[in-house]
């Protein structure tokens, strides 16, 4: 018999009392993204072991085989407790779901169990120096070996985690005599096969979240194609449905929060002045709108509905609230937010926070795509003439 | 999560559908359209909407008035359904006589201005509903014998006057004058949420239809993502509306929370009314700045209700809810 | 011998202190057009008979023959007083410099004496429902008729001044065989001939300034062309760019200026509320900008130079500061600005200068048709795939 | 209309041609880039450009440089240039010995801050011109045996430190601390501008040439709307910062005029600076937002920058300046 909402909430308070990591406690994402990891590994095998991880997974696969009620719940249950869900977004919250829904079962069985205990870490192979808004774009090829297998070779960019990944999901070229949508298939790589190599990227912040991966000529089996082969792009369409989804229930948003920079304003005494008052309630009447829109959404989606496009206007929110409140933080630290005394662990926060914003603007799709998809997919406005639809992908302009 | 049921459904369609019969258009120099109100009082009941059943209403509550209150905005009417509202809500909770109201025979009207400058609707009110927000008391003002000036206003669908209250006798009720005030604030900003998703809406049509250099304008980007970002004002704001309602809706809501809620929903719903309003007359192009044309009676609404029920104490107080020292 | 610049100064101080009208002193252009357009015909003729107009028209059509010097240097004699620019733009600025560059030796004998003393008021028949952003998809046609001329049949649309004009320059389809740029035709119309409806197009702040134009089988003769038959782009091109040149050289701005605010600021006490304060400085820094950015355009335009696409950053300016000034007004004005006694003659200023603000940002040209010209001309960027370009008129999408 | 001449498009010329062969780069963490400024100084004579000759420099005026922080700008050189631009011509105006200076050997610095703090270039200035603009008063301080604290900064091009005064030698010299504070204002503005119109053009070529959807990106829409609103920024504010310029070289240019003008132009170009460097890294999508390209550099710089010389009543002189009453 299935566990009732009551008893299924009891043992996640339970567990959240004894392994609960609270908010802001575990090493820092940014600073210390190693031991972030590493804190998530262990935190995550304790929800597997306490038998907490994939609520909604088959329980073939590990899971609790219970319903969206159940997510739901979880996630009031853990309010004010740290949840790790950046290093697990691409993991859990995107490969996983698409290998329940297009692997074989062999894959399910296979992939799935490490998968929820975080014995091993995954990330996605898509973006490429060349394919960036323009995702299909892409130019890393696998090409059939003899033994049924493929040879892949290409250039991969804007890998989150790959350093700390043990498996991804891969995007490559496997027919560019169709059109640029079609001709795509889904592999699964494992990240220490010979060939594979990661180079972290620094970003402007001085933080390397990111990787450029670089592939070459490594090895895949027949076994590792997920969905059909050509038919990879389908497959990449479900698994950013899902990034949509993962996102609505856990939004990522910037370090420099406006609670933060209140904090800062009472320090500081600059509680009275008009401007900074109207600045902060500027700021607050956005934060509130981007959290109530937020908590729309994720309403949704735990009762496992998409949000689909709408999940855009969640994502150009937090963009633009970093942006007012890291510019907020700076009007109200004045000069000391661009140049601080060394011995000040928390000085450089707020010019972390200014050069941390674009990021959310950029990475994921740009505003821009973002407006697109709005325009088109909600509003239902006609797209713009297409070069690039239905040519050999062979013969596209590219760059 | 949305307030609405699939009951608020047929409400909606109702008010739409009496209203597309009878469509809008500019209050013509002073008093509301006085048959529109009566067929929507008559056929729909919406002066007495929330006023319980035993003071001679339909004893809905806060939710049907926000769907009203949406309605009204998204055709742009002349009517006196807000004000006539919050008022008479405000006297039924006090106990007072309110059958008329409840009829729509006798319009009250409210304002939070002691001095009775820029009463809304006050060219046509009969009763006055004054809330002194800060002293917490709420007073009742009968208007027959007040001198009043009608002013000339920029939005032409809801009037305004300046009375002369010197004279007026006036009484005092009992009624949170915090719930008052929230409500007001929290029915405007459903007006306002329902004008800016026509104005999305019209502007969206066109765009899809108006074809330039060989393909409809809104197939070009700069087009296309000024809608885009039309929909983003309009989805953030209806979000801090539908909160708003919700926690009105909900006599256990405490005073601050409820404050918080509604300030943050009306400064949001007014921002984005403002902004769809104007952005939905330049994709209009030159048509949208013509006369004739809806879009300017849509900004000129929005840009009046921004400074509707507007306490001076907004930045104030928002910033002291965001966690800032006083 | 040339008039020395020292004594054409002279002459024009002079002409002012008998004939100028001090700036602000004439009619309202909004609220009383026909007395302002009257006004400006007697000042235009006056003018004519002191030998002050057509400073650099040649002698024989009535014009002084000077050089752009002095032009600047009557621009510098007559600030402060009113110039009645937006009346003559589009017949002195505008038609009169097409004519002289294109018309033959008899349109310009003809027209251009009468034009220069404002007997004749021109206005320009360019726009029209169906061809706005898109000028060149007119599809009001010109038909050749048995004498030699031609009947021609649509209708136009936000044409200033038409209903207070004499004659107009219109631009017709000659050829719908031709790619859309091609096959237009421009001709001089007068506007009193059988035939010629204009309907004044009430705005959104209740003025009249602009017309639609109804052409029901209006003739031309053959003498009435402009250029060659089927070049009309050409000399539409030409007049555009005398339009920035124009506008350059006198911008048209709101009524609502920053001086009228912070009068009302000053007025109304609310001087020491920083909120204001800081919004009047912003509002400042961007009418500085905006002005200083004119006269350098200006003082290219005087010594004869083409602003060229750089025009299109004052007209962006002009209308967003008309934007945000107009929502000043509205901030420092509260309540009254909304609604006001009718008692009170100047109580719809702010009202009326936040509906007047964004026909700046549409007529002629709107923001995004600026943007695209800034960036295809300035930037060098390139252009969009173009569907129109190179198709016969007859057989592209219209609507 | 533009403060420069032929003559200075040669002095813009070379100092470009010895920055391109020795380019933008970030400071290594105290200390500007040594090498640099011998070279700047020694085949440029930057340091003592302006100058007059009898005091061993080359003569020049405000507008040459004003060239030359272009310039600086445009590189975005890890240089104190403009410190010790600003900082020697006032030694020089009060009579003060500024042959080192001028050779570029001893560098001075300039600041508004009475309590030593946030001084720029306070890392590496051997002297510290000290200005009280309510006061109007300048004062000179020797840094020799002055304690410092470099201060860790956004901005990887030019240095800050904390400066502990208290036992400091001061002296007053005679020089008008309004021009001081003018010309700081005005060459920072040039700077500025320099460094916006190079993410333009860097920017501007990104777009053309990276091609997504088979097209260019600068063809699309956005990004082409948004490049041409970085130029119209960049267009108004460089209209302020030559006309602060023009101002700032004539020497009869009345006080109040002069900080009008100046001020403006430090608002208008920080404002376009930071939106320029901001959506010039938007238009690099990615790559701009890696620590290799020089975008997040441009972007630093034009934070600091913003509130640097920023004495706190900006808004309320400016304010004055449009005319409201005090």
């Amino acid at each position: 018999m299935t566990e009732t909402l009551a008893d299924f909430r009891r043992r996640v308070a339970d567990f959240l009392a004894h392994h609960g990591c609270p908010a802001g406690a575990a090493p820092s994402r940014s600073r210390r993204p190693a031991d972030h990891v590493a804190a998530a590994r262990v935190h995550q095998r304790a929800l597997a072991d306490a038998g907490l991880a994939g609520i909604t997974w088959p329980v073939e696969v590990g899971g609790l085989g219970l319903g969206p009620e159940y997510r739901q719940a979880f996630a009031e249950e853990s309010a004010g407790f740290e949840t790790f869900s950046a290093v697990f977004t691409i993991g859990l919250g995107m490969c996983g779901p698409v290998l329940l829904a297009l692997g074989t079962a062999d894959q399910r069985s296979r992939y799935l169990p490490p998968l929820l205990r975080a014995d091993e870490v995954w990330c996605q192979l898509f973006s490429e120096p060349g394919a960036g808004s323009d995702l299909a774009g892409l130019t890393t090829t696998a090409v059939p070996d003899d033994d049924g297998g493929w040879r892949i070779r290409g250039q991969k960019v804007w890998t989150t985690y790959a350093h700390h990944s043990d498996r991804a999901l891969l995007l490559a070229r496997t027919d560019p005599g169709k059109a640029k949508h079609r001709g795509i298939t889904m592999f699964v790589l494992d990240m220490t096969a010979p060939g594979v190599t990661v180079r972290p990227l620094r970003q402007a912040t001085g933080d390397a979240e990111f990787n450029e991966v670089f592939l070459d000529d490594v090895r895949v089996g027949p076994d590792d194609v997920v969905g059909a082969v050509d038919e990879g792009w389908r497959a990449a369409t479900l698994m950013l449905m899902n990034e949509r989804v993962a996102l609505a229930d856990n939004p990522i948003g910037s370090p420099v929060t406006l609670d933060a920079v209140v904090a800062l304003a009472n320090r500081t005494g600059r509680t009275t002045d008009p401007v900074v008052r109207k600045a902060v309630a500027d700021a607050y009447v956005a934060q509130q709108q981007a959290e109530l829109f937020a908590r729309r959404i994720a309403g949704e989606v735990r009762v496992g509905r998409d949000p689909g496009a709408l999940a855009s206007i969640g994502k150009l929110a937090a963009g633009r609230l970093a942006t007012q409140v890291s510019a907020l933080a700076l009007e109200v630290a004045g000069p000391d937010a661009v140049a601080w005394d060394p011995a000040d662990p928390d000085g450089g926060l707020w010019a972390y926070g200014e050069l941390y914003a674009p990021s959310l603007s950029i990475a994921g799709g740009t505003e821009q795509i973002q407006r697109t998809v709005l325009g088109e997919r909600v509003l239902g406005l006609p797209r713009e003439p297409q070069a690039d639809r239905d040519v050999p992908f062979r013969e596209l302009r590219r760059g | 999560m949305t307030p609405y049921t699939d009951e608020h459904d047929q409400l909606r369609a109702s008010v739409r559908g009496l209203v597309r019969t009878d469509r809008s258009r500019a209050r013509e120099n002073t008093g509301h359209d006085v048959t529109l109100w009566r067929r929507m009082c008559d056929e729909l009941g919406v002066a007495g909407l929330a006023i319980p059943e035993v003071q001679g209403g339909a004893g809905f509550g806060v939710v049907e008035l926000a769907v009203v209150a949406e309605e009204v905005g998204r055709a742009n009417l002349p009517s006196p359904f807000l004000t006539t509202a919050v008022a008479g809500l405000a006297l039924a909770a006090a106990g007072e006589d309110v059958g008329a109201i409840a009829r729509g025979e006798r319009l009250a009207t409210v304002s939070f201005s002691p001095d009775g400058r820029h009463v809304p609707d006050g060219d046509v009110a009969d009763v006055l509903v004054l809330v002194d927000v800060t002293g917490a008391s709420v007073e009742v003002v009968e208007l027959g014998g007040v001198p009043r000036t009608a002013l000339t206003t920029m939005d032409l669908t809801r009037g305004q006057a300046h009375l002369d209250l010197r004279g007026a006798p006036r009484r005092e009720i009992d009624v949170p004058a915090h719930r008052v005030a929230a409500l007001a604030a929290t029915l405007l900003a459903c007006e306002q949420i329902g004008g800016a998703e026509r104005v999305l809406e019209t502007s969206t049509a066109y765009a899809s239809q108006r074809v330039q250099f060989g393909r409809p304008v809104g197939s070009f980007q700069a087009v296309k993502h000024l809608l885009a970002d039309m929909l983003v004002d309009l989805e953030l704001a209806r979000s801090a509306q539908q909160h708003a309602v919700a926690l009105a809706a909900d006599t256990g809501t405490s005073a601050p929370v409820l404050d918080a809620a509604s300030r943050t929903a009306r400064a949001a719903c007014s921002r984005a009314f403002t902004r769809i309003s104007s952005d939905g007359i330049r994709v209009h192009g030159g048509i949208g700045y013509t006369w004739e044309h809806d879009a300017h009676l849509y900004f000129r609404r929005a840009r009046a209700s921004a400074v509707l029920f507007t306490p001076g104490d907004d930045a104030d107080r928002l910033a002291a809810y965001a966690g800032l020292a006083s």
